[in-house]
Parts: C-alpha cells; sequence; structure tokens
C-alpha cells in the first residue's frame, strides 16, 4: 500500500484534512468550525477502529508496517516506519476517542477564536497518533516533541488566569527532559548504525553499565510526561490553567505518552537497566501513589484534586510496568486506558460544573446531587471507577497491576520485596479516602449556597460526551477479556525477557 | 567586392548610421523612425544569414508592434523637447571615453586576438537550414518549456502593465 | 475446572438470576419509577427481592436432591493474564445456598416493611422524590450480596465485598443533608466506606498471596491445595488467614474496625436492620467459613480470630449498656453478636457460626424493624403534639428555644407497650431471643457457640459468656425504657402503632425468631449436615459435640439474672422525665466510659484522623506547593536559571558583547555614511557604473 | 564568396557600443528604453551570425526568446514611463533620484 491509502498514515494525518478544511472557514462561522472539527476527529476514530478491524490480536509483532525510507545522511537512514501492536492499539482507540469527546465539551466553553482551538485540537491529535504509530526513534521524537506546541497554544491561550505561566512551565519541562532524550537517541543511531526501534531491540548487544545511561536519558524524558514523583511540579499548574478539553487530553493522552515511552522503549531497549532500576523506579511510583492521594486530598480546587489523583494512579501504571511481569504490564496498559477513561471523565465533569459556576473551590458547593441528580449519579459512578471499585474498570488495572507488584516482590523477583505492593495497596484506601471527601464536599450536606439553587442539570449534549466513558467504564470493568486479550501477545513477547528472573522467585 | 560584400557593406552603413541618428536626433519621433529603419536592415542580416522566420519575426514584433508602441507612447507624452539640467553634466563625456575604450577593446580582439569562433569562412549551408519547419521541430520539442514559461512570462507582463497603470491613475485621483 | 462444571443443568442454570433479577428490578425502578406511584415502585423492588428469594429456594431443593453436591455455573470469561485465570461464575453449594435464603428472605420482608417505613419517612425529612432512590439502592445491595455469597473465587467476592459496601455508603448517607451539622449522615458513611477499605486492603493482600501461593482464586483449586501447601509452606498460609481477617474485623465490624458501624446507623432504619445487622455485616463470617479449609490447617491464625471475635463480643456489649440511642444498643450488639460468630468461626465451629449468623439475621432484623417502627411511632406523636401546639398557640415561634426533638433517644420513650401493642410484642420476642432465653432462636444458636467455646478455648468462652450476660442486661434495660414504664415526653404518649405493612413483616419475623431454633436442634443438627455437605467436600471434620447441660445452664442463669438485674435498675423503678440513669451511680466513670464508647472514637481521630489530615495538608500546602512547587522550581531552578541569565545580560552581555556590537555598528555606520554619497539616485550614473564595470571587466580578460 | 563571421560580429560590436552609449547620453527615457532594444538587437545579430556558422538552430531560438522577452519588457517598461509621467509629468531621468542614499 502506498503512503496516503496506508491506514496508519490516514489515521495519524486524517485530522490535517479537517485542518484544512478550517483554514477556508469563516473564523466568525463558530458553529460551522465546531461541526468540521467535530466530524474530522469522529472520521479519525473510524479510521482507528478500521485500524482495529485490520489488527490481529493473536499477533505479538508489530503490524500494518509501513517503512519507506525519508532523511539519508551518509550510513543513517531516518525512515517513516509506522507500525501497530498490542502495546499501543488501545491507546490509540482512546486518543481517537477522547478527541471527539474533547471537542464535543468545547462546545459552549470555548467561545474565543473557535477556529484556533480547534485547528491546535486537532494538529495535537496528528502529534499524538504519531508518537503511539512511530516505529523509528527520530520520527517519534518528532511527533514527541510536535505535541508540545499545540499543547501549549491551548494552555497558553484558552486557559486561567494563570495560564501563561503554566504554559511555559509545562512547556519548559517536557522539553528539558527531552533533550536528554534526544541525546541518546542520536547515540543509540550513531553507535548502533540505526534508528530503527525494531532493529535496535533485535540488535542488542548495548553494554549493561551504557544501558544504565541511556536508560536514564529516555527516563528523564518519559519520567517528567508522566509525571513521576518528584517531577511532578509542572502538573497541577497545567492541569488547573487549562481549558477542560485541555485537561481531558492532557490526563487522558499526553500523560500515557510518558509510560507508553517506558513500555515501547526503556525496557525493550535496556533490558538489563530496565532490571537494575526496576525498584529506584517502584520506590519512586509507590512514593507518587502515596504521596498524590494525600496531596490530593488538602486541595481545595477541585480540578487541583483531581490532578494530584493522576499522580497517584499514574503511581500505578509504573509500578505495573515495572513488575516486568504479565499481570503487571497488562494491567499498567489497562490502567493507562482507565485513567484516561476516569480522569478524562472527571475532568469533563469538574469543567461542566464550572461552566455553570465558575468556581472550582469545593466550598463553593455541597448538595449539588438534589438539584443535579444526573450530573451526581454520572460523578458517582466515575469517582468509583476512579477509586477502583470492583465491577468499575478502574478495580481491574489497579488489582492487575497490584498482583503482578506482588510477584515481583518474591524474593528474588524483579523488586524482591513484598512491601512495594503492600504499600501501594494503602493507595487504594487513600484514594477512598480523597475521592469520598470531593464528592461529599460537591454533591452532600445541606444544600446552603443560593447560587447552587438554580443549577441546571447535564443537557443532552453534555450527557452525550459522557456516555461513551461510563460504557466503557462498565464495560472494561465487567468484561474485560477483549481488552486483555488485544494486549497479551504483545505483552508477552516484551516480558520474556524477564521471566526467567521472575520465575525463579516463585515459591 | 562580390555582391555579398557590398550588400553587406551597403546595409552596415545604413544600420549603423540610423542607429547614430537614433541616438543623435533630440526628436523622439525620429528617433523611433531611424530605429525602425536599423531593425528593418538587421532583418535583411537576418535573411542573408538564412534566418527567414526571425527575419519575418524581427519585423512583425520588433519594427511592428514594439515600435508603434513606442510611437504610441510617445504621442502620448507629447514629443515636447527636454529642458536643459544641471545635472550630470559630466555623464555625456565620461559615456564617450568609456564607448571609445570598449570600441578599442573590440578591435583589439577583432584584429590581434583571432580566435577560430570569429574568424574562417562560414560553412556550407545545409538544407533547410533557418526554414520554419526546422525552427519550429527545435522550438516545441527541445525548448517546449521554455516556450510555455515565456508564454507565461508575456501573461505576467500584460497582467503587471494592467495592474500598473491602472494603479498609476488611482493615486494620481 | 473441577469435575462439578459437568452437572451444569436444569435448575442451576437459574443461578445467575439471583444476582440479575434484582438488577433487573433497580434498572426498571431507576428508568421507569420516576412516573410510577410509590407502591408500584415499592413493590416491583420488594417482588425482585422475592423472586430472588424464589430462586434462592429452588436452587436449595434442586441441592438437597443431589445430596448437596456442589455446582459451579459458568458464565463469562473475566481476567485471564498468563497463569491468572478468573472467570464470572457462580457457586452454589449449602454454605451459599444458605446465605442466599437469609439475604434474599430477610431481605424481601425488609423490603415490605420499607414499603410503609420510607413513605413516611419521606414525608419527614421532607424529599419525597427520594423514595425511589432507596429502593433503588435496596435492590442494588442485594445483587452485589448475592454477588459475595455465589461467587466462584475470591475476587468476584470481593466484588460483591465492595460491592455492598458501596451500597451500605450510600444508603447510610441516604439522607445525606441531614445529621449533624447537616454533613453528619455523609460523614457517617465517609466513614463506613473509608473503614471498609482498610479491611479490602487486607483482602487484597489475601488475594495476591493466595494467587502467588496456589496460582488461583477459584475456592475449589484453592481448596484442593491447600492440604500440600500447609505441608511445605505453613506461613504463608498463616500469612493469607490473617490478611484475611483484616477484611473481616473490616466488614464485620470487629475490633479493631468496628467504629464504622455505630455511626451508620444514620441510614434509615430498614438499611439498619438489612445492611448493618442482618447481611452485609456477617459477610466477613461468611468469608471465613467459606475460606474453612484454609482456616484449619492453621489453628494459630484459628486463636486470633477466636481472640478478636471473643474481645469484639464483650468489648461491644460493655458500650451498649451506656447507649441511650435506641438505633446505637442495637448497633453495638450487632457488633458484639458478629463477635460471637467470628469467635466461633474463628474456633472452627462453622455451623454454629453460620447458625448464630442465620438466627441473628431473624431476630435482629426483627428488633431493628421494630425500633423503627417504635421511632415512627415516637415521629406521629410528635407530629399530632405539634400540631395540637399549633392549634393552641398559633404565633409561636417554630420551636427554637428547645434542642430539636430526637426520636431515638429512649429517654424520651417510655410506657409505649400500651400504645404500640404489635411492635411491644415483637420486641419482646427479638429481645428475648437475642438475650438467649430458651426456647427462642438465640438460644440455641448462641448455646452453641458457647458449648463449642467451652471445649476449644476457655478464654474466649469466658469472654463470650460476659457477653451474653450483658446482652441480657441491656435488652431488658432497652425493653422497659421503651416500653414500659410513664412516658417521658409528650410524643410518647400521643405514639401511634404503624401500620400493616410494616407489622407483618415484623410478625413473620418474629415468628421465625422464634422457631428459628429448630434449624438446628441439639439432637438431628439439621442445619449442621445441611452445612457439612459444603464443609466435607474438603474433607474438614465436622465434629457436632453433644448437648452439654452445664454450659446451657450457665448461659440460661446468667441471662436471666442479667434480665433480673435490668429489672431491678430500670423495672422496679422507671426512668422519670430528666432522671440521670441508675447505674451512673453505681459504676461511676465506667458508666461514662460505657457512654463515651470508651472514647475509641477519639482515640482513632487523635492517633490516625487528625494526623492523617494534617500530613496531608502539611504535604500538600508546605512540602509540595511552598517548598517544592513555590521554593524548589521558581527559586532555585527558574531563580538561579534567571540570576545566571542576568549575569550573563549585565555582564557578558552588556560588558562585553554590547561592547563589541556597538563599535562594529557605530565604525558600519561612519563607512556608511561616506560610502552613500555614491549613491545619487540618477539611473543614468548606476548605467555608467556598470558600463565602466564592462569595460575593465573585458580590459582585464585582455590584459591577463 | 560569403561574408565572413567577423564582419558581421564587428557590426554587432559596433551597434552594441552605440546602443550603451545611446542609454548613458541621452535624458528622455524613451530614448534610453530605444536604445536598449538597439544592444538587443546587436545582441541578436551576433546570435544569428553564430548560428549560420556553427549550423544550429539554437541561435535562432534564442533570438526567438529574445524578441519575446523583449516584447514583455517593453510592454512593462513603457507602462512604467506613462506611470512615472502619470506621477510627475515629466520623463526626464535627471529629476529622478529619489534612491539618492
Amino acid at each position: 500500500m502506498n503512503f496516503f491509502l496506508h491506514p496508519l498514515t490516514m489515521v495519524t494525518f486524517s485530522p490535517l484534512i479537517g485542518v484544512l478544511v478550517l483554514l477556508f472557514i469563516n473564523r466568525e462561522q463558530k458553529n460551522a468550525i465546531r461541526w468540521v472539527a467535530l466530524t474530522t476527529s469522529l472520521v479519525t476514530f473510524g479510521i482507528s477502529l478500521w485500524v482495529f478491524a485490520q489488527f490481529d490480536a493473536s499477533n505479538p509483532d508489530l503490524q500494518l508496517v509501513i517503512r519507506l525510507p525519508w532523511i539519508q545522511v551518509s550510513s543513517w537512514l531516518i525512515e517513516y516506519h509506522m507500525a501497530v501492536d498490542g502495546l499501543s492499539i488501545l491507546l490509540i482507540l482512546l486518543t481517537t476517542l477522547l478527541t471527539p469527546i474533547s471537542i464535543l465539551s468545547t462546545w459552549t466553553a470555548i467561545e474565543e477564536r473557535v477556529k484556533d482551538f480547534m485547528i491546535f485540537f486537532l494538529l495535537l491529535e496528528v502529534g499524538m497518533v504519531g508518537v503511539f504509530l512511530s516505529q523509528d526513534l527520530f520520527l517519534f521524537y518528532i511527533f514527541w516533541e510536535f505535541t508540545l506546541v499545540p499543547m501549549y497554544f491551548l494552555i497558553g491561550i484558552w486557559g486561567g488566569p494563570n495560564r501563561i505561566y503554566a504554559a511555559i512551565k509545562f512547556f519548559l519541562y517536557t522539553m528539558a527532559g527531552s533533550i536528554l532524550m534526544l541525546l541518546a537517541i542520536l547515540w543509540l543511531g550513531i553507535q548502533q548504525g540505526t534508528f530503527n526501534v525494531p532493529d535496535l531491540v533485535a540488535m542488542g548487544g548495548i553494554p549493561a553499565d551504557i544501558q544504565l545511561w541511556l536508560f536514564i536519558a529516555f527516563a528523564a524524558a518519559f519520567a517528567i510526561k508522566v509525571p513521576m514523583w518528584p517531577l511532578h511540579s509542572w502538573l497541577p499548574d497545567a492541569h488547573v490553567e487549562a481549558p477542560t478539553a485541555g485537561s481531558v487530553i492532557l490526563a487522558g493522552v499526553l500523560l500515557k505518552l510518558g509510560t507508553y515511552g517506558f513500555l515501547r522503549f526503556n525496557i525493550p531497549l535496556f533490558p538489563d537497566a530496565a532490571v537494575r532500576a526496576a525498584p529506584v523506579i517502584a520506590v519512586l511510583a509507590v512514593i507518587g501513589i502515596l504521596y498524590g492521594a494525600m496531596v490530593s486530598f488538602a486541595q481545595k480546587d477541585v480540578k487541583k484534586l483531581v490532578a494530584y489523583s493522576s499522580v497517584s494512579h499514574l503511581g500505578f501504571v509504573m509500578l505495573g510496568l515495572f513488575a516486568l511481569n504479565s499481570q503487571g504490564v497488562q494491567g499498567a496498559i489497562l490502567q493507562m486506558v482507565n485513567h484516561g477513561l476516569s480522569t478524562g471523565a472527571l475532568f469533563l465533569l469538574v469543567g461542566m460544573i464550572y461552566e455553570r459556576r465558575h468556581t472550582r473551590d469545593m466550598d463553593a458547593f455541597g448538595g449539588l446531587w438534589k438539584v443535579m441528580p444526573v450530573y451526581g449519579l454520572i460523578t458517582l459512578i466515575v469517582s468509583l471507577s476512579s477509586m477502583g471499585l470492583p465491577g468499575l474498570n478502574g478495580f481491574v488495572g489497579e488489582f492487575t497491576i497490584l498482583l503482578g507488584a506482588w510477584g515481583a516482590g518474591n524474593p528474588g523477583g524483579i523488586l524482591g520485596s513484598y512491601w512495594f505492593a503492600g504499600l501501594a495497596a494503602l493507595g487504594v484506601i487513600l484514594a477512598a479516602i480523597y475521592i469520598l471527601y470531593m464528592f461529599q464536599k460537591l454533591f452532600l450536606g445541606p444544600l446552603t449556597k443560593d447560587e447552587n439553587r438554580n443549577l441546571k442539570d447535564l443537557n443532552w449534549r453534555e450527557v452525550v460526551t459522557l456516555v461513551p466513558l461510563l460504557v466503557l467504564i462498565f464495560w472494561i470493568g465487567l468484561y474485560p477479556a477483549p481488552f486483555f486479550g488485544v494486549m497479551a501477545p504483545a505483552v508477552e513477547k516484551v516480558v520474556a525477557v524477564f521471566q526467567t528472573v521472575a520465575v525463579a522467585g516463585l515459591p | 567586392m562580390s555582391l555579398d560584400l557590398f550588400l553587406f557593406f551597403s546595409l552596415a552603413v545604413i544600420s549603423v548610421a540610423s542607429a547614430l541618428a537614433m541616438i543623435l536626433n533630440r526628436n523622439a519621433i525620429y528617433s523611433a523612425l531611424f530605429l525602425v529603419l536599423n531593425f528593418l536592415t538587421i532583418a535583411l542580416f537576418y535573411l542573408i544569414l538564412s534566418g527567414p522566420f526571425i527575419a519575418l519575426a524581427q519585423v512583425t514584433v520588433y519594427a511592428g508592434a514594439i515600435m508603434v508602441l513606442f510611437l504610441f507612447v510617445i504621442m502620448l507624452i507629447g514629443p515636447h523637447r527636454l529642458a536643459y539640467s544641471e545635472a550630470n553634466r559630466w555623464q555625456r563625456p565620461a559615456a564617450m571615453v568609456l564607448g571609445l575604450a570598449l570600441l578599442a577593446e573590440a578591435v583589439y580582439i577583432l584584429i590581434f586576438r583571432p580566435t577560430p569562433a570569429i574568424s574562417g569562412e562560414q560553412p556550407a549551408l545545409v538544407e533547410n537550414f533557418g526554414a520554419p519547419k526546422v525552427l519550429a521541430d527545435v522550438l516545441f520539442n527541445q525548448y517546449a518549456l521554455a516556450v510555455e514559461v515565456i508564454g507565461v512570462l508575456l501573461l505576467v507582463a500584460m497582467v503587471g502593465v494592467i495592474v500598473m497603470v491602472k494603479n498609476a491613475g488611482k493615486r494620481q485621483t | 475446572m473441577l469435575s462439578e462444571t459437568a452437572t451444569v443443568g436444569g435448575i442451576f442454570s437459574l443461578a445467575p438470576l439471583v444476582v440479575f433479577i434484582p438488577l433487573a428490578g433497580m434498572i426498571f425502578n431507576m428508568l421507569f419509577g420516576g412516573r410510577l406511584s410509590q407502591k408500584l415502585v415499592g413493590g416491583i423492588a420488594s417482588a425482585a427481592s422475592g423472586l430472588t428469594f424464589v430462586i434462592a429456594v429452588l436452587l436449595g431443593v434442586a441441592l438437597y436432591n443431589q445430596h448437596g453436591e456442589p455446582v459451579v455455573v459458568p458464565f463469562l470469561e473475566w481476567i485471564h493474564i498468563g497463569a491468572f485465570q478468573v472467570d464470572w461464575a457462580f457457586r452454589v453449594d449449602t454454605l451459599s445456598v444458605t446465605m442466599m435464603l437469609v439475604v434474599a428472605g430477610v431481605g424481601t420482608l425488609i423490603h415490605v416493611y420499607s414499603v410503609g417505613y420510607m413513605h413516611e419517612d419521606v414525608i419527614h425529612q421532607g424529599d419525597p422524590s427520594r423514595f425511589r432512590r432507596f429502593f433503588v439502592f435496596m435492590n442494588l445491595f442485594i445483587a452485589m450480596m448475592m454477588i459475595l455469597v455465589i461467587g466462584d473465587s475470591y475476587l468476584m467476592l470481593f466484588v460483591g465485598w465492595e460491592g455492598v459496601g458501596l451500597c451500605s455508603y450510600l444508603l447510610i448517607g441516604f439522607w445525606y443533608e441531614k445529621g449533624e451539622n447537616g454533613i453528619g449522615n455523609a460523614i457517617a458513611g465517609n466513614k463506613a466506606f473509608i473503614v471498609n477499605r482498610i479491611g479490602d486492603v487486607g483482602m487484597l493482600l489475601a488475594m495476591f498471596t493466595l494467587f502467588w501461593v496456589f496460582g488461583t482464586l477459584t475456592f475449589d483449586e484453592v481448596f484442593e491445595l491447600a492440604p500440600e501447601i500447609a505441608a511445605t509452606t505453613p506461613a504463608y498460609i498463616g500469612l493469607i488467614t490473617l490478611f484475611m481477617l483484616v477484611g473481616v474485623t473490616g466488614k464485620s465490624a470487629q475490633i479493631p474496625l468496628y467504629v464504622w458501624l455505630p455511626d451508620a446507623m444514620a441510614g434509615p432504619t430498614p438499611v439498619s436492620a438489612l445492611i448493618h445487622a442482618a447481611t452485609m455485616v456477617t459477610a466477613g463470617v461468611y468469608l471465613i467459613a467459606r475460606s474453612a479449609p484454609l482456616y484449619t490447617l492453621v489453628p494459630e491464625s484459628q486463636n486470633v480470630v477466636a481472640l478478636v471475635g471473643g474481645l469484639t463480643a464483650f468489648f461491644a456489649a460493655t458500650i451498649a449498656v451506656g447507649q441511650n440511642d435506641i438505633k446505637k444498643v442495637l448497633a453495638y450488639s450487632t457488633v458484639s453478636q458478629l463477635g460471637f460468630m467470628v469467635a466461633a468461626v474463628g474456633m472452627g465451629a462453622f455451623v454454629a457460626g453460620m447458625f448464630h449468623l442465620v438466627s441473628h439475621a431473624f431476630f435482629k432484623a426483627l428488633l431493628f424493624l421494630a425500633s423503627g417502627s417504635v421511632i415512627q411511632g415516637m415521629e406521629r406523636g410528635h407530629h399530632l403534639e405539634h400540631h395540637a401546639h399549633e392549634h393552641d398557640l398559633k404565633p409561636r415561634k417554630k420551636k427554637s428555644k428547645e434542642p430539636p426533638f430526637d426520636p431515638q433517644d429512649m429517654r424520651n420513650m417510655g410506657g409505649l407497650a400500651g400504645r404500640m401493642r404489635t411492635t411491644y410484642w415483637v420486641y419482646i420476642v427479638g429481645a428475648l431471643a437475642l438475650a438467649g432465653i430458651p426456647p427462642l432462636s438465640g438460644f440455641f444458636s448462641k448455646d452453641e457457640i458457647l458449648l463449642e467455646a467451652s471445649h476449644l478455648n476457655t478464654t474466649v468462652y469466658i469472654l463470650l459468656t460476659i457477653a451474653a450476660f450483658f446482652t441480657a442486661f441491656y435488652m431488658g434495660r432497652q425493653v422497659w425504657m421503651v416500653f414500659l414504664g410513664q412516658p417521658r415526653s409528650a410524643a410518647a404518649e400521643k405514639a401511634e402503632e404503624s401500620p400493616a405493612v410494616m407489622t407483618l413483616p415484623l410478625i413473620i419475623l418474629a415468628v421465625l425468631a422464634f422457631f428459628g431454633g429448630l434449624l438446628n436442634l441439639p439432637g438431628p443438627h439439621t442445619f449442621g449436615h445441611w452445612l457439612e455437605y459444603t464443609f466435607e467436600a474438603f474433607h474438614l471434620e465436622m465434629e457436632t459435640l453433644p448437648f452439654s447441660l452445664p454450659v446451657a445452664l450457665i448461659s440460661t442463669l446468667l441471662a436471666v439474672v442479667g434480665i433480673l438485674l435490668a429489672w431491678m435498675f430500670y423495672g422496679r423503678q422507671p426512668l422519670e422525665k430528666g432522671q440521670e440513669d441508675p447505674l451512673r451511680g453505681i459504676l461511676g466513670w465506667i458508666f461514662t466510659g460505657m457512654q463515651r464508647k470508651w472514647w475509641v472514637d477519639e482515640i482513632y481521630h487523635f492517633l490516625f484522623v487528625n494526623p492523617y489530615i494534617q500530613l496531608s495538608h502539611v504535604f500538600a500546602e508546605y512540602v509540595d506547593w511552598r517548598f517544592w512547587h513555590d521554593w524548589f522550581h521558581e527559586v532555585v531552578l527558574a531563580g538561579s536559571f534567571n540570576q545566571f541569565a542576568r549575569f550573563l545580560n549585565f555582564r557578558i552581555d552588556a560588558g562585553i558583547i554590547d561592547r563589541i556590537a556597538n563599535g562594529l555598528g557605530n565604525g558600519t555606520q561612519q563607512i556608511a555614511g561616506q560610502m552613500r554619497q555614491i549613491q545619487t539616485g540618477y539611473v543614468r550614473n548606476y548605467a555608467l557604473s556598470l558600463f565602466l564595470g564592462v569595460v575593465l571587466i573585458v580590459g582585464y580578460i585582455l590584459l591577463r | 564568396m560569403m561574408v565572413p563571421i567577423n564582419y558581421f560580429v564587428a557590426l554587432s560590436g559596433i551597434l552594441f557600443i552605440l546602443g550603451a552609449v545611446g542609454v548613458l547620453v541621452r535624458r528622455n527615457l524613451i530614448v534610453m528604453f530605444m536604445s536598449v532594444e538597439l544592444m538587443l538587437n546587436a545582441a541578436n545579430l551576433a546570435f544569428v551570425a553564430y548560428a549560420r556558422h556553427y549550423l544550429s538552430m539554437d541561435g535562432q531560438v534564442f533570438v526567438f526568446f529574445v524578441i519575446a522577452v523583449a516584447a514583455a519588457e517593453v510592454a512593462v517598461g513603457l507602462s512604467m514611463v506613462i506611470a512615472i509621467f502619470r506621477t510627475r509629468q515629466n520623463i526626464n531621468v535627471d529629476d529622478l533620484n529619489s534612491l539618492k542614499g
């Protein structure tokens, strides 16, 4: 198949068609702009489903490969190399799903410079999907950096009062980490003679101590993006200042770029270093889980609360990844999706109330369940999913992650101590504390504030925005088999390297 | 002196004379008419040199269209003489000196540096050389792209002229 | 899967319905209930519960017909990762059927009762639209409880485990705008959920260990492997059982995690009856009984469990003595009785524990529902009295001076026996059953536990016996304070009996509480044999001890003495309005301790809650924000960068580079000033220079 | 028998120098223009002469192009002359020095 008709090219670049159309629409025709953007993103979602239909879940290798020479500099070839496998397919679907949902959520929230907003948003989608699909380090790096620009403007133009500060901070932090990664990429490319990820993985043979340095360089970029404790300082700023749709995408997809990077590059490329670094990363992850949950609990701004909860949730994901066994890694991938759904939905819900009341201070609410029953019910379900109630998606992810981490904690296992999983499990309690506290502050208690008395419940558009997320929340919670089935062969392939170590620890 | 040479020298004298007259004449209309004469002689040279198509193009385009354009503009503006100007009075002698210098260099080349390119007999004429058909063959095959580009150039020139003249008029009002 | 799967068919294929019928009822009421009348909504919910009961009965009969052979009904693939394979599957055996019968049976009665109770409650609380929501939650609870008891694996049990916790949370906070400071109920809900979550983490850890030791979470496979594992690494099983105990202490309100249950009384009374007395809180007992093949392998864990149960039974009973809130008494009584059950299953007396679970479900549900009837009777009385006053004194302000009337405070009651006959009599039945007076159900079940304890664990036996004595005493105290003597408030004087829709379930439950002992009479041990099918499948010896007269006599005697004592303090001289509790005079600070729940809540607040809140504020405000966000990132990182930039700017840039640049610029400008003279602007000059250039170049070429 | 090529080249050179001198000495914009045309024609003459000399059609093709470009150039140039005249009522190049540095 040629370049343009290849499904992966189409799913990556189809938003650009929407951008092109938007360029020719008068900026005053806001509704037309919105519809064009929504249609484009829905078409992209359709294409991603088409990609999914062509995807063979039983095949652990990269599929739908498109590999064209791109830039040739002396003997180094940079390729346009894209492919999909079980590690990325779900995240692509998540990205293409969250984009139309976010666009729908901006229908009335964004009134200023709608055209620019939509253009940036669609460009962002191109970058995100590209990151998940690239199999060439250089191509990956380009998409990786490319996601920064639209997000920078989304925060910087449509954000809250402190938006410029937040946008610059977001940009600088991610940039700082990326530069180390770029150095590592160049080192790999020059030393190993290729930028091609599958080839590099197959080649192996990097000395262990050099692996560690490269691992650290890659990890610097990804850990900031995740963000792992203690590199999370940009997150509350960016989340609080970003417009709702920006927060949804930031939490739902952009943070996953970091965890996905660990899974796609760090672990397969530097397996020895991964084993050596696993306990360190697990310590940071566990601290992140507990610390994020505690800090979250003490917030007054509900959006900040949700933002810090991401630190906690992503701690679970990192813990699962570096359990380096199939339970942990599969749970981590599922938890990436879950976090995208739950936290995405929470940000949407926060945005909805913010649109009505123009405040996010939890003290300004209370007793909302009485005036907004539908809103209350949906928030309850999403909150429960976020804190991992069995039967909803969060539980499946957290449980399998902790199960994997516990397994990796066997004496002689990757982590070597049960304390990691044991302490991380306490995060389950702390999650209940901050989530219930939030729910109580917002929805329970008497309706004391007059401004809250006449709040309108969700309208059909808002419900439509949330329904796909709710359906998935229940689906993954009750019947996650298809999701695990898609990723299982690919994950087995990744963790096979580490199995000798892990199995040795089993009693 | 053969007939050819005679013809050449007569035409050359007319040509140089008309060129000089064009330069020296104070009246622009006369200048233009002398230039037409010069062009016609050059067209005859082309004929001598087996370029019938070019010769005709010279007559129709240069002597015809372009010079008519010149005359139009002169009519439009009016053939009045220019007032005496103090500026650049040294220009004329300097130009003369330089012109003579260049002439001297040219003479030097022609006489003292004869290279094969500018000396020797003309080769015998091949059949159909310079026929319009042959010219067209080269023009539309080998130089097809250049022809297209020239076409675009003319179009652009036309648009440019219209815009310029129109805007100039606008600015005035 | 084991061989049982092959026998699935016929009636057992109905097993999933016990979950789906209540769910269907819930969804129906959620979607369409808004347009239906209250009676219809309640009727549908009750019917769903009732139908579930019918299915449970059918399953029981089918099971009996095949001699208790357990059946596993597979339903749907769930989590399959590598070696980890857990499915949604339903396990029907005598133990799960027993639980189903109790849950659905008592649940149905409570549903019916609730139709009447909630009808009035929503009027009292001022939001009739919430009637529907109550039944939605109740049906959800039944479904979740069914998942808990019918699950085929620990993971599925855990789904129900947390699911019922969620329903408990929702129903405790049902009147979320009421309670202390308007937020008390919601906070009680939070407390219940969070404390339960602490236990749930124990469950999670138990499951992790289980999986990595056994390689499976399915009951059959775990129990099959257990003896083998115990032979090699018994420590793991000890760990698993202790982790599970943490879960049990959370869900079944044992020391140290019992604190949520008394607060849970903030929920409507039927909720207290169903969730916080009869069913959900017994899930821990069920879990231990279910895990019997594991517990029997590690006697050390068994001792710990038994001790926790015994201590809880004793400790909670002392607190119950000092309570004045009619529901709080019953709540602590529940904690205490749960202690009995946990102690029983801890000692390995699984049948006794389960038997007490069943009979307790009957009489405690009865007591709670009856207390609900009393409370509403008081409410009605208060309402009448209030209205009468409004007729008399029109301009009177809305009782702004007096504290709000508390219909649950026993000090406001008294003499209700005359005004609420049915309620009174059923209450007496419940109280006597609870106190363990023969031949009521409580006597047989409690006696069996004491009998086992006297054989197996003397410490626990003593603790339980004392607890039994206290039980009789506080129940006697309650009956006398509530029903006998003279009314101590105007509301009590005008209290009215509840409607038939409420009293009918009460009567049925009273009958069950009275005759419940027949299930497992010392001779035939019907119930024991019924459960043995399940336990013996895993080669557990279910030794049944012969009836022992001394034990029965001691406990009965103590119960009678307890009641007599209660009569001495509260019956002989009924309390007067505003009178101090006579026990205070006798016990002094001990009574205060009982009344203040031994300050456990305060201690927990001091030890855990406040430090956590403060620590999180310190983390959030100082560590994360001021130190890390503001100081480190703003001052250290950004600040030093700015300093560096300023240094570059003023020193390097302005000092050196600028000077060079300015010098270059000025020089250029001066040269340019002279060069510009050449630019005359005359096109002819330019042409001339061009021409000069041509001449010079040609000349250069020639002269070269 | 035939005219040697150097004659044509010499004539071409003379005409070219005359044109160039014309550009330099005349102040009338139109006559300057005409002088430029003269220079072009001088070059053309050389082209055609060499085409004959080398028996190659390329020279004539170039002349063709030069004529076409000259036509365009004249059109644009004259329109500029008109534009200048309209704004300044004068076509004396010595009055135009707004580019003076």
